[in-house]
C-alpha cells in the first residue's frame, strides 16, 4: 500500500503546478482568442466594479442546464454593460439573454471563468421583444376569458371593470423605499380639493423580484381584502432605471389582467411600455400621474354632482317661474273668457229678440198678403165667371136664332125639290112632251108582246083619243129611247 | 087627311114614294094617284113649315124683347 | 118652371136643346116647343146671373167699405 | 160666427174657397154664398191680423223701453 | 215666472220659440202670446246675465286686491 | 278649502274650469260660482308658490353657503 | 341619512331628481323637498370625498340626529 502510494506520490504534482498546467493549456489552446456566445445570465453580483455572472443555457422544451459558466466583467467589460443599460432600458441583470464576446482564462484559485468584452445589444433587444410576444401570445391563448386581443388590441377583464364612482380606498403594490411611491402619497395628499384618500401600503422588493413574484403575492394578499378597496396601483420607484423585466412576467401580467379590482400601473418607464401596463385598467407613465388620474376621476365626479346641483337650481327656478306664469296665463284667461262668454251671451239674447220682433212682424206682413192674395181671387174670380156665363147664354141665344132658321131653310128646300120632283112625273106633262098611252081593252098595253096582228086599241094623246086596229108588229131598237 | 100625320110621317111617305118612282116600281096606272097624294103630302109640310117659323119668330122676338 | 131648377141643371138643358138643334136631331114637329123651352131656360140662366152679380157686387162693396 | 174660430181655421177655409173659386169648381148656384162666407173669413182673418200685430208692437216697445 | 227657472232654460225655451218663429211654425193666433213670453224671457235672462257681471266683477276686483 | 288640497289637485281644478268657462261648457247659472272658485284656487296655488319658492331659496342659499 | 349611503346610489338619486325636475315631473308640492334632499346628497358626496372613513360615520350620525 505505502510503496504504492510512495509510487504514485513520486509522480504526483502539486496543485498549483497543475494548475499552471491547466492554465498553460488553457493560455496554449486560448490564449488571447475571443469568441461570440449566447447565454442568460444568473447568479448575478456586483463586487468591488465588477460584475459577476453566470451564463447558462436551458433546454428550451424541459429547461434542463446544459450548460453553465461563470464570468466575469473588468474595465472594459463594465463600459459595455452600461452603455448595453442605456441602448436596451434594461438592467443587465438575471435572466436576460446576452450575445457577448468573451475570452477563456483559468485562475488557479477561482477557476474557470469567462471575461466579457464586448455586448450586442441589439441581440438582447430582439431577444426581449421575442420573450415578450411569446408572453403576450401565451397570455391571450391560455387565458381566453381575461386576454384577448382584437384589431392589434389587448382587452383584458380589468380594463373591462367598471370604476367606483369615487375612488378613496387605495392598495398601493410597491417597494416601501420607492421614490415612486413618495410622489404618488404627496400627489394625493396634497390635492388642492382636499380630498381625503386612505391608502394602504403593500411592501415588495421590486429589486431582484424574479419574474414578479413578490409582486402576484403582494396582489393575492390584496385579493384577500378585496372589499376594502376601490383601486390597486401597482408603481414602480423612479430614478434610474430598475428591473423593468418583471413587469412583462407571465405570472404577474395574467394576475393583473384578471384581477377583480381595478389596477392602476405607474411603472415610470420611459421606452417601451409594459405588459404590465397593457393588462391593468389604466396606466400613466409616472406614479404622480396615476396620482392625479385618481384625483382627476374624484374631481370629475364631484363636478357631475355639482352640474346636477346646478341643474336642480335653474330647473327649479323655471318650474316655479312657469307655473308662476301659467297661474297668471290661466287667471287672465279666465277673465278674458269669461267677460267673452257674458258678452257673447249678451249678443244671442239680443240676436233672439230682434230675429223673433222682426219675424213676427214680417210674419205678420206675409200673412197680410197672403190673405190680400185670397181677397183679390175671391172678390175678381166670381164677377168673371157670372161675366162669361151671361156671354155665354149670349152665344146660345145667337146659335139657336141662326140654327133654327137654317133648319127650317134646309126643310123648305127639300120640300121644294119633292114639288119639282112631282110636277115632273104627272102624266099629263108627259103626254104633251109628245109621247102617248096605249090601251087594249081598256087596260095600259107596256110591251108589245100581249098585243097581236089585227087587235084593236086606243091610242091617248094630249086632246085626242084614237081608236087604231093592229096592221104589222116589228121589233124595235130599243136603245133609241133608253136614257 | 089623318089629324095624326106629322111632319116626319109626312116628308118620310113623300120620300118613300119618290124612290119607287125612281126605281120604277110604280107603274103609270098608279103614277097619277100617286103624284096626288105627294102634291098633299108638300103642301102639308109647307104649312107645318110656315106655322113653326112663325111660332119660332114669335119666341124670339118675345126674349129679344125682353132683353132690351 | 120647377122650383128646384138649378143655374146648373138649366144650364145643363139648354145647351143639350141648342147643340141638338145644331146637329138637326131636333124634328121639324116639336123644334117650337125647343125653342120655347130654350127661350125659358135663357130667361132662368140670365135672372140668376144677374141676380149673383148684384149680390157679389153688394158683399165686395161692404168688404171694401170696411177696410177703407 | 164661431167663437171657436181661430185664424188658422178661418185662414185654411177661406183659401180652400178662393182654390175652389179659382179652379172653377164652385157653381153658379152657390157662388154668392161662397163668396159671402169668404167676405166673412176675411173680416176675421184682418182683424186678427191687426190685433196681433198691435200687441206685438206694444211688447216690443215694453222690450226697448227696458233695453234703455 | 217661476222660481226654478235658470238662465239655461230660459234660453233653451227662448230659442226654441226663436226657431219656431222663423220657421213660421207658430200660428198668427198664438203668435203675440209667444212674443210676449219671449220678452219675458229675455228681461229674465238679460237680468241673470247682469246680476252674474256683477258678481264676477266683485270677485275680480278682490282677486286683484289680493295680488297687490 | 280642504286642507287635503295639493297644488296639483288645485291647478288641475283650475285648468278644468278654465277649460270649461272657454268652451261654454259652463252656464251662466254657475259662472259667478265656478268664478269664485277659481280665484280661490288661483289664491291657493299662489301661495303655494310663494312658499315653496322662499323655501328652495333657502335651501340654495344653504348650499351655496357650504360652497364658499 | 343611511349608512349604506354610497356615492354610486348618491349619484343615481341626485340624477334622476334632476331628470325628474328637468322633465316636470316633480310636482310644485314636493318640489322644495326634493330640492332639500338634493342639497343633502351633495353634501354628504362632498363631504365624504374629503374626509376618512371614521369622519364619514360622525358625519353620517350627525345627519341620522338630524332627520329623527
Amino acid at each position: 500500500m505505502s510503496v504504492n502510494f510512495s509510487e504514485k506520490h513520486v509522480n504526483a504534482m502539486s496543485l498549483s503546478d497543475f494548475a499552471g498546467l491547466i492554465a498553460d493549456t488553457f493560455q496554449k489552446k486560448f490564449g488571447e482568442k475571443s469568441y461570440w456566445v449566447i447565454g442568460e445570465i444568473s447568479n448575478y453580483t456586483y463586487r468591488k466594479g465588477s460584475q459577476y455572472f453566470h451564463l447558462v443555457e436551458k433546454d428550451e422544451v424541459s429547461g434542463k442546464v446544459l450548460a453553465e459558466l461563470s464570468a466575469l466583467s473588468f474595465q472594459d467589460g463594465v463600459m459595455e454593460i452600461e452603455a448595453f443599460e442605456k441602448s436596451t432600458g434594461q438592467k443587465f441583470s438575471n435572466g436576460i439573454k446576452i450575445l457577448a464576446r468573451v475570452s477563456v482564462g483559468f485562475h488557479p484559485v477561482y477557476g474557470l471563468k469567462l471575461q466579457l468584452h464586448q455586448l450586442d445589444a441589439s441581440f438582447t433587444i430582439g431577444e426581449l421583444r421575442k420573450q415578450r410576444e411569446a408572453t403576450l401570445i401565451r397570455l391571450a391563448v391560455e387565458n381566453p376569458d381575461s386576454v384577448k386581443f382584437v384589431d392589434g388590441q389587448y382587452y383584458t377583464r380589468n380594463q373591462s371593470l367598471q370604476l367606483p364612482k369615487v375612488i378613496s380606498r387605495i392598495a398601493v403594490i410597491s417597494s416601501e423605499s420607492s421614490a415612486g411611491l413618495e410622489d404618488f402619497r404627496h400627489t394625493l395628499e396634497s390635492n388642492s380639493f382636499h380630498y381625503s384618500f386612505d391608502i394602504e401600503l403593500f411592501a415588495t422588493k421590486v429589486q431582484g423580484d424574479e419574474n414578479g413574484k413578490k409582486t402576484v403575492e403582494k396582489l393575492i394578499e390584496v385579493f384577500s381584502r378585496k372589499n376594502e378597496f376601490d383601486v390597486v396601483v401597482l408603481v414602480r420607484g423612479g430614478g434610474a432605471q430598475t428591473d423593468f423585466l418583471m413587469y412583462d412576467s407571465y405570472a404577474l401580467c395574467r394576475a393583473v389582467a384578471r384581477f377583480p379590482l381595478p389596477v392602476f400601473s405607474g411603472l415610470g418607464h420611459l421606452k417601451d411600455i409594459s405588459i404590465c401596463d397593457l393588462m391593468s385598467h389604466t396606466s400613466e407613465k409616472t406614479p404622480t400621474k396615476v396620482a392625479e388620474r385618481i384625483v382627476s376621476h374624484n374631481r370629475f365626479f364631484e363636478e357631475s354632482i355639482l352640474i346636477y346641483r346646478q341643474q336642480i337650481i335653474i330647473k327649479t327656478q323655471r318650474v316655479l317661474a312657469f307655473h308662476k306664469e301659467n297661474l297668471g296665463d290661466i287667471e287672465k284667461s279666465l277673465r278674458q273668457t269669461v267677460n267673452e262668454g257674458l258678452q257673447a251671451n249678451r249678443e244671442s239674447l239680443n240676436r233672439l229678440g230682434n230675429m223673433i220682433t222682426s219675424r213676427s212682424i214680417s210674419t205678420l206682413f206675409r200673412k197680410d198678403q197672403n190673405l190680400a192674395e185670397l181677397v183679390r181671387k175671391v172678390s175678381t174670380k166670381p164677377l168673371l165667371k157670372v161675366g162669361s156665363g151671361l156671354y155665354e147664354i149670349d152665344q146660345i141665344i145667337l146659335n139657336l136664332k141662326s140654327n133654327t132658321s137654317k133648319f127650317l131653310k134646309q126643310h123648305r128646300g127639300y120640300i121644294e125639290h119633292h114639288k119639282t120632283v112631282y110636277r115632273l112625273l104627272s102624266p099629263a106633262r108627259t103626254l104633251a112632251r109628245g109621247f102617248a098611252l096605249v090601251k087594249q081593252n081598256g087596260v095600259i098595253v107596256s110591251a108589245s108582246s100581249k098585243i097581236k096582228k089585227g087587235d084593236h086599241i086606243e091610242v091617248y094623246l094630249t086632246g085626242d083619243n084614237i081608236n087604231a086596229e093592229i096592221k104589222q108588229i116589228t121589233k124595235a131598237n130599243e136603245q133609241e129611247f133608253d136614257i | 087627311m089623318s089629324k095624326n100625320l106629322t111632319y116626319e110621317l109626312a116628308y118620310k111617305e113623300l120620300k118613300d114614294i119618290a124612290e119607287a118612282i125612281d126605281n120604277e116600281l110604280v107603274s103609270v096606272d098608279v103614277l097619277a094617284e100617286k103624284v096626288k097624294r105627294a102634291s098633299e103630302l108638300i103642301e102639308f109640310c109647307q104649312k107645318r113649315l110656315r106655322s113653326t117659323e112663325k111660332e119660332i119668330n114669335q119666341i124670339i122676338r118675345g126674349m129679344e124683347a125682353k132683353e132690351e
